[in-house]
């Protein structure tokens, strides 16, 4: 057993690659874990940054600063009356969650959170996920058609028609970062970890590469994926205060909780997407400025570093939280929470496990970053019309989407043109 | 700044600038919110909140002399006043006295109508009761105030 | 200013268009039944040009019908219904002459004087809830 | 119109209804297994709950699409009789009821009514009454438009300035409590001035309102005025043109966006704004944008007028001389204010008693919302939800 995990953990491939079995499993079901983890600490902390930006507070009941609050609601939402309405195509509106679901979290097979962080490395890695993706709005328009009812109908519609045009200008984007792998290094992928050591090799991230196309193709990217998402500013779908909640308006309880799931796991998903493709996935920042042994270290030390100031946080609201009675459990319950930080703080320290756990904690810190933004729009942005909405992405996004392409492309052979050029001339 | 249109919308500054606001109120010190059972609001002294029937602090006797025009000063007639004439002091004094909480409005014109002060209202916002029956105060339960409901199942 | 109910229609067509009063504020009623002709139907008109107010009245009897503004002011529209609604004044000509606040399966009209308050109350508790009203 | 075509946007069950059980449906053509699904046009039911109907308003749409053919309103889910309630109470009791119309304004609800009855007594408040009555009535205007900025805000999807909104509203809230004892239904004034003088540091407060007021309206506007998003959303959204406005009857700041320049507080000035100096702002395309922009200007007008008030109060006595028995002479009487909604008109009816006898409330939100189905024809859904915002009704007063 030990003899496995050793020689899995001195393996320089992806579980997948390597046809191991037993590791992609456990892969699996970390990532599950993870994403059903990371979905729970969304909610959390939208909640929390929402309210600060409308100057709230958010939850502050369950647990310290409401800590616990995605908890309960998960266990409301669990334990609460599930509804078919009456006039429902009864197995679509079953499935429709779960198909959902499904493809929200497949696509994370292929998102590599480190070298040999993730499930598989496929060779077509790119396309799967935006084809995966891309099957989540089968779900959504099973779900409205299925509920039977005006306002999912239309929510579905709304829906479709957003993602499909989306997907175009997206599927651009993409293409002029695949353009850029094959660039220099000669041989293009569309691997996610290829895309990711093509970065390595050419010491830049794709953000930054013949400015500003990397960084065109990178806004366009962000702009799409927040509309793939159905996130504000672009939430017709679910437009609260049109279409009441969208193709979830009939859904409750656990088949709601899976949209949700669903919801966030998409988000999670394309700003994986993005992070890998642009943002150097997996790479700690400035690998070619601030390179060395000494920088090495110092990088890999952020991590811990980064929990240590979280539990510092949370051990200042220990301090500041008031003194009365009825807040002694919380304050116990936050103080036992910073002690967890700090102690995943100072196993980070330990060499072995930072060395493999850095690639991820860049990835996520990353990702993170994203998610932050989604807030950060959904906090300050009114929502589009679903005209307008089309206006945007046909008329700007996708005709800005294909000069990056053509441009990356005649930018990236300039060499080879020029050559061609003075041949002509000559 | 002093950018043309043009290159405002391509650079989104009018987005930029919304979000720059949003941005900067994140401080945990903007945040207005009172947690409520905890921190208490500030109640202003002309506050209209639960009636009160004011009694004499030194003998103890209620103000009330029963003269009715709180009762008849009330939109919804909900004051119901009844007394009678004490033999030895010659006062009038209240025998029973209602008001019906769930039908009040806090509209105050009752304690505007007293002759005596005697019915006020006061500060104390924390009228909620589980049950509608125990909204229709008597005269002991206006003197003394009603028990603070404790808010749990 | 009083006028007779037949010639109502043609005096509010004359007020907007001779005397500019573009504007129609309010058009409600009021009901005496010991009179004769126990329905005060009243128009309140403003004149933007002139910066006047003026309030045309007209007297008619119970089951008479006006004729509708409508076409004058359209927003005579609901303001009418609610007439309807409250009253039982008729108006022809109107679009759509239908309850505008209360129910549509409601009894009687409640601003008129001889209105039973208590009476539509029980009924309602009683066919709503099926038990003796509270009132 | 006959009675098919009249009901054809209706859901089948109101057709139903209107028509009276057991006459033939036409509309259910629909055989046992066809659902709306397989029709061409779709009737949607728009409340009366639904998150952006501003209370319970119900709005039938016939929808193409996402286009919308026609609007039917039902409204009078919160009717609760008012003015038969007027009819049996005496004329100072009704007067917390006034408050309960327009609850996001009811200052302005209250002082319409308290002068509407002192014209009948044809006596007028004292100086520092009004004064105090301008000062409130301001605010008030203030706190509406807040209101109205955090929840049209929301109707378009920007969840934040509603926060913001409200936080200042808060301010204004607390100073009502401060001087009559209630936040929202105040019955802040009495007929024939208020009963309550002015507290101590009233002044001081209202200043400081306005001193902090003006950054934060800056700051609503930063979020959305220029935000690509919100003029996309607003600009050219339910046009009503001036003369439209003016058959329709529409009054207020929807009138105003359209460019007619009139304000019952310049063209008939009640209380003391005469005494006043301040502008009208008015639109130009009588559009959602527009009406965001006369509205926000419209707040700075109130910090301007609330400024004059406190520094010009006078002293003197807050009550003038008038029975302690209401008795006013026969007669009748129209008089109506521009509250923050449009013109709020009282008609009172008197026949000597201390009853009234007829009282009647034209309401600015009722009438304004007639113009709902001008405006949205031909829009889109999402167009619905912002034009129901920019009319700034509120049903309390709708359904009275």
């Amino acid at each position: 057993m030990l003899h496995a995990i050793k020689a899995y953990l001195s393996s320089n491939v992806t579980p997948g690659e390597a046809g191991d079995y037993l590791w992609a499993t456990i892969y699996i079901l970390l990532v599950v874990i993870g994403i059903s983890l990371a979905v729970l600490a969304m909610n959390w902390l939208e909640r929390k940054i929402l309210a600060h930006m409308q100057i709230r507070l958010g939850p502050m009941r369950v647990g310290p600063h409401g800590l616990l609050q995605p908890v309960a609601d998960a266990v409301k939402l669990l334990t609460k009356e599930d509804i078919i309405p009456d006039g429902a195509d009864k197995l679509v509106f079953w499935s429709a969650p779960v198909v959902v679901t499904m493809t929200a979290f497949t696509t994370f097979l292929v998102v590599p959170f480190g070298r040999t962080h993730a499930v598989t490395d496929m060779n077509i890695g790119v396309l799967f996920m935006l084809g995966i993706s891309s099957l989540g709005v089968l779900g959504i328009i099973m779900a409205g058609w299925s509920s039977n009812s005006h306002y999912p109908l239309l929510g579905s519609l709304r829906s479709s028609a957003q993602m499909v045009s989306y997907e175009i200008a997206m599927g651009f984007a993409i293409v002029s970062a695949v353009l850029m792998t094959s660039l220099q290094t000669g041989t293009g992928t569309l691997s996610m970890i290829g895309i990711v050591e093509a970065q390595n090799a050419q010491q830049t991230w794709f953000i930054f590469k013949y400015f500003p196309l990397g960084f065109l193709a990178f806004a366009i990217f962000a702009i799409a994926m927040v509309a793939e998402t159905n996130r504000a500013p672009f939430d017709l779908p679910e437009a609260e205060s049109e279409l009441v909640a969208g193709f979830h308006t009939e859904y409750s309880g656990f088949r709601w909780s899976l949209f949700f799931l669903a919801e966030y796991g998409a988000m999670l998903a394309v700003s994986s997407i993005a992070v890998t493709l642009w943002l150097g996935g997996w790479l700690r920042p400035f690998p070619n400025w601030l390179s060395g042994a000494l920088w090495d270290l110092a990088f890999s030390l952020v991590p811990a570093l980064s929990f240590f100031v979280l539990a510092g946080l949370s051990l200042l609201g220990v301090v500041r939280m008031p003194k009365i009675p009825q807040f002694r459990a919380q304050t116990a319950g936050l103080l036992m929470f910073g002690l967890l930080l700090g102690f995943i703080g100072l196993t980070l320290l330990v060499p072995a496990v930072r060395v493999r756990v850095q690639d991820i904690f860049w990835f996520v810190a990353k990702v993170a970053f994203f998610m932050y933004l989604y807030i950060w729009y959904r906090g300050t942005f009114p929502r589009y019309r679903f005209d307008q909405l089309m206006k945007v992405g046909w008329k700007v996004l996708l005709p800005l989407g294909l000069g990056v392409v053509i441009v990356t492309a005649v930018v990236g052979v300039r060499q080879e043109l020029w050559g061609v050029l003075a041949g002509v001339s000559r | 700044m002093s950018l043309s249109p043009v290159l405002r919308k391509v650079f989104l500054v009018d987005l930029v600038k919304g979000l720059k606001v949003t941005f900067n109120y994140q401080k945990p010190s903007e945040a207005v919110t009172e947690q409520y059972p905890l921190e208490r609001p500030v109640i202003y002294e002309r506050y209209r909140g639960q009636p009160r029937l004011n009694v004499n602090p030194d003998t103890g006797e209620s103000l009330c002399i029963v003269c009715n025009l709180c009762a008849l000063a009330c939109p919804e007639q909900l004051i119901v006043v009844k007394g009678e004439r004490n033999p030895v002091t010659r006062r009038k004094e209240p025998v029973s006295w209602t008001y019906d909480l769930s039908r009040c409005m806090f509209c105050g014109l009752c304690a505007e109508a007293c002759s005596t002060d005697a019915l006020e209202l006061t500060q104390d916002y924390e009228m909620a009761l589980y049950s509608r029956e125990g909204m229709v105060l008597d005269q002991a339960a206006l003197e003394h105030g009603h028990e603070p409901v404790r808010y749990a199942k | 200013m009083v006028v007779d109910s037949a010639i109502c229609y043609e005096v509010l067509r004359r007020m907007r268009e001779d005397e500019q009063f573009d504007y129609c504020v309010d058009i409600t009623a009021v009901h005496y039944p010991k009179r004769e002709q126990p329905f005060d139907v009243v128009y309140i008109l403003y004149s933007f040009h002139d910066n006047e107010r003026v309030r045309v009245k007209t007297l008619i009897t119970d089951g008479e019908r006006l004729r509708s503004a409508v076409s004058i002011w359209p927003t005579a529209n609901w303001l009418e219904r609610e007439v309807f609604d409250m009253f039982g004044i008729e108006f022809d000509g109107h679009p759509d002459l239908k309850r505008i606040l209360l129910p549509d399966g409601w009894k009687g009209h409640p601003l008129r004087k001889d209105y039973p308050i208590l009476q539509q109350d029980k009924d309602w508790v009683q066919i709503n809830l099926g038990i003796e009203s509270g009132q | 119109m006959n009675d098919s075509t009249r009901t054809a946007y209706l859901s089948p069950q109101t057709a139903q209804t209107r028509r009276g059980a057991g006459a033939p449906d036409l509309l259910d053509l629909d055989t046992k297994d066809q659902t709306f699904l397989d029709a061409t046009e779709l009737v949607l039911n728009m409340g009366p709950q639904h998150p952006s109907t501003h209370g319970v308003l119900r709005v039938i749409l016939k929808l193409d699409g996402e286009k919308v053919l026609g609007t039917e309103c039902v409204i009078g889910y919160l009717h609760r009789g008012v003015e038969k309630i007027a009819e049996n109470r005496t004329y100072t009791m009704f007067n917390p009821y006034v408050d309960r119309m327009d609850y996001v304004a009811a200052v302005s609800n209250g002082l319409g009514y308290c002068e509407a009855v002192e014209k009948l007594f044809a006596t007028e408040a004292p100086q520092r009454a009004q004064y105090i009555r301008v000062i409130l009535t301001e605010l008030c205007r203030i706190a509406s438009h807040q209101v109205w900025l955090g929840t049209h805000a929301l109707d378009i999807g920007a969840l934040t300035p509603l926060f913001y909104c409200f936080r200042d509203r808060e301010e204004i809230l607390k100073i009502f409590e401060k001087y009559c004892g209630a936040r929202l239904t105040t019955h802040a004034f009495r007929i024939g001035g208020c009963i309550y003088e002015a507290y101590d540091g009233f002044e001081q407060d209202c200043k400081n309102f306005c001193d902090a007021f003006l950054p934060k309206s800056d700051e609503y506007e930063e979020l959305l005025t220029t935000n690509r998003i919100w003029v996309g959303r607003t600009k050219g959204i339910g046009i009503l043109k001036p003369e439209d406005c003016i058959a329709l009857g529409v009054t207020g700041p929807v009138l105003r966006a359209s460019g007619v320049k009139w304000d019952l507080r310049k063209a008939q000035p009640y209380e003391s704004y005469k005494a006043f100096d301040f502008e009208i702002p008015t639109g130009v395309n009588g559009d959602t944008y527009d009406r965001y922009l006369v509205r926000i200007q419209e707040m700075r007008q109130s910090v301007r007028i609330i400024r004059q008030a406190v520094d010009g109060l006078p002293s003197g006595p807050i009550v003038a001389k008038i029975p302690k028995v209401l008795k006013p002479p026969v007669g009748e009487v129209y008089h109506s204010i521009e509250a923050p909604k449009g013109e709020l008109g009282y008609f009172i009816v008197s026949d000597g008693s201390t009853q009234p006898y007829r009282v009647r409330v034209r309401p600015p939100s009722f009438v304004n919302l007639q113009a709902l189905d001008k405006m949205v024809r031909g829009m889109l859904v999402a167009d619905v939800v912002a034009v129901i915002g920019t009319l700034d009704i509120v049903l309390g007063e709708v359904d009275r």
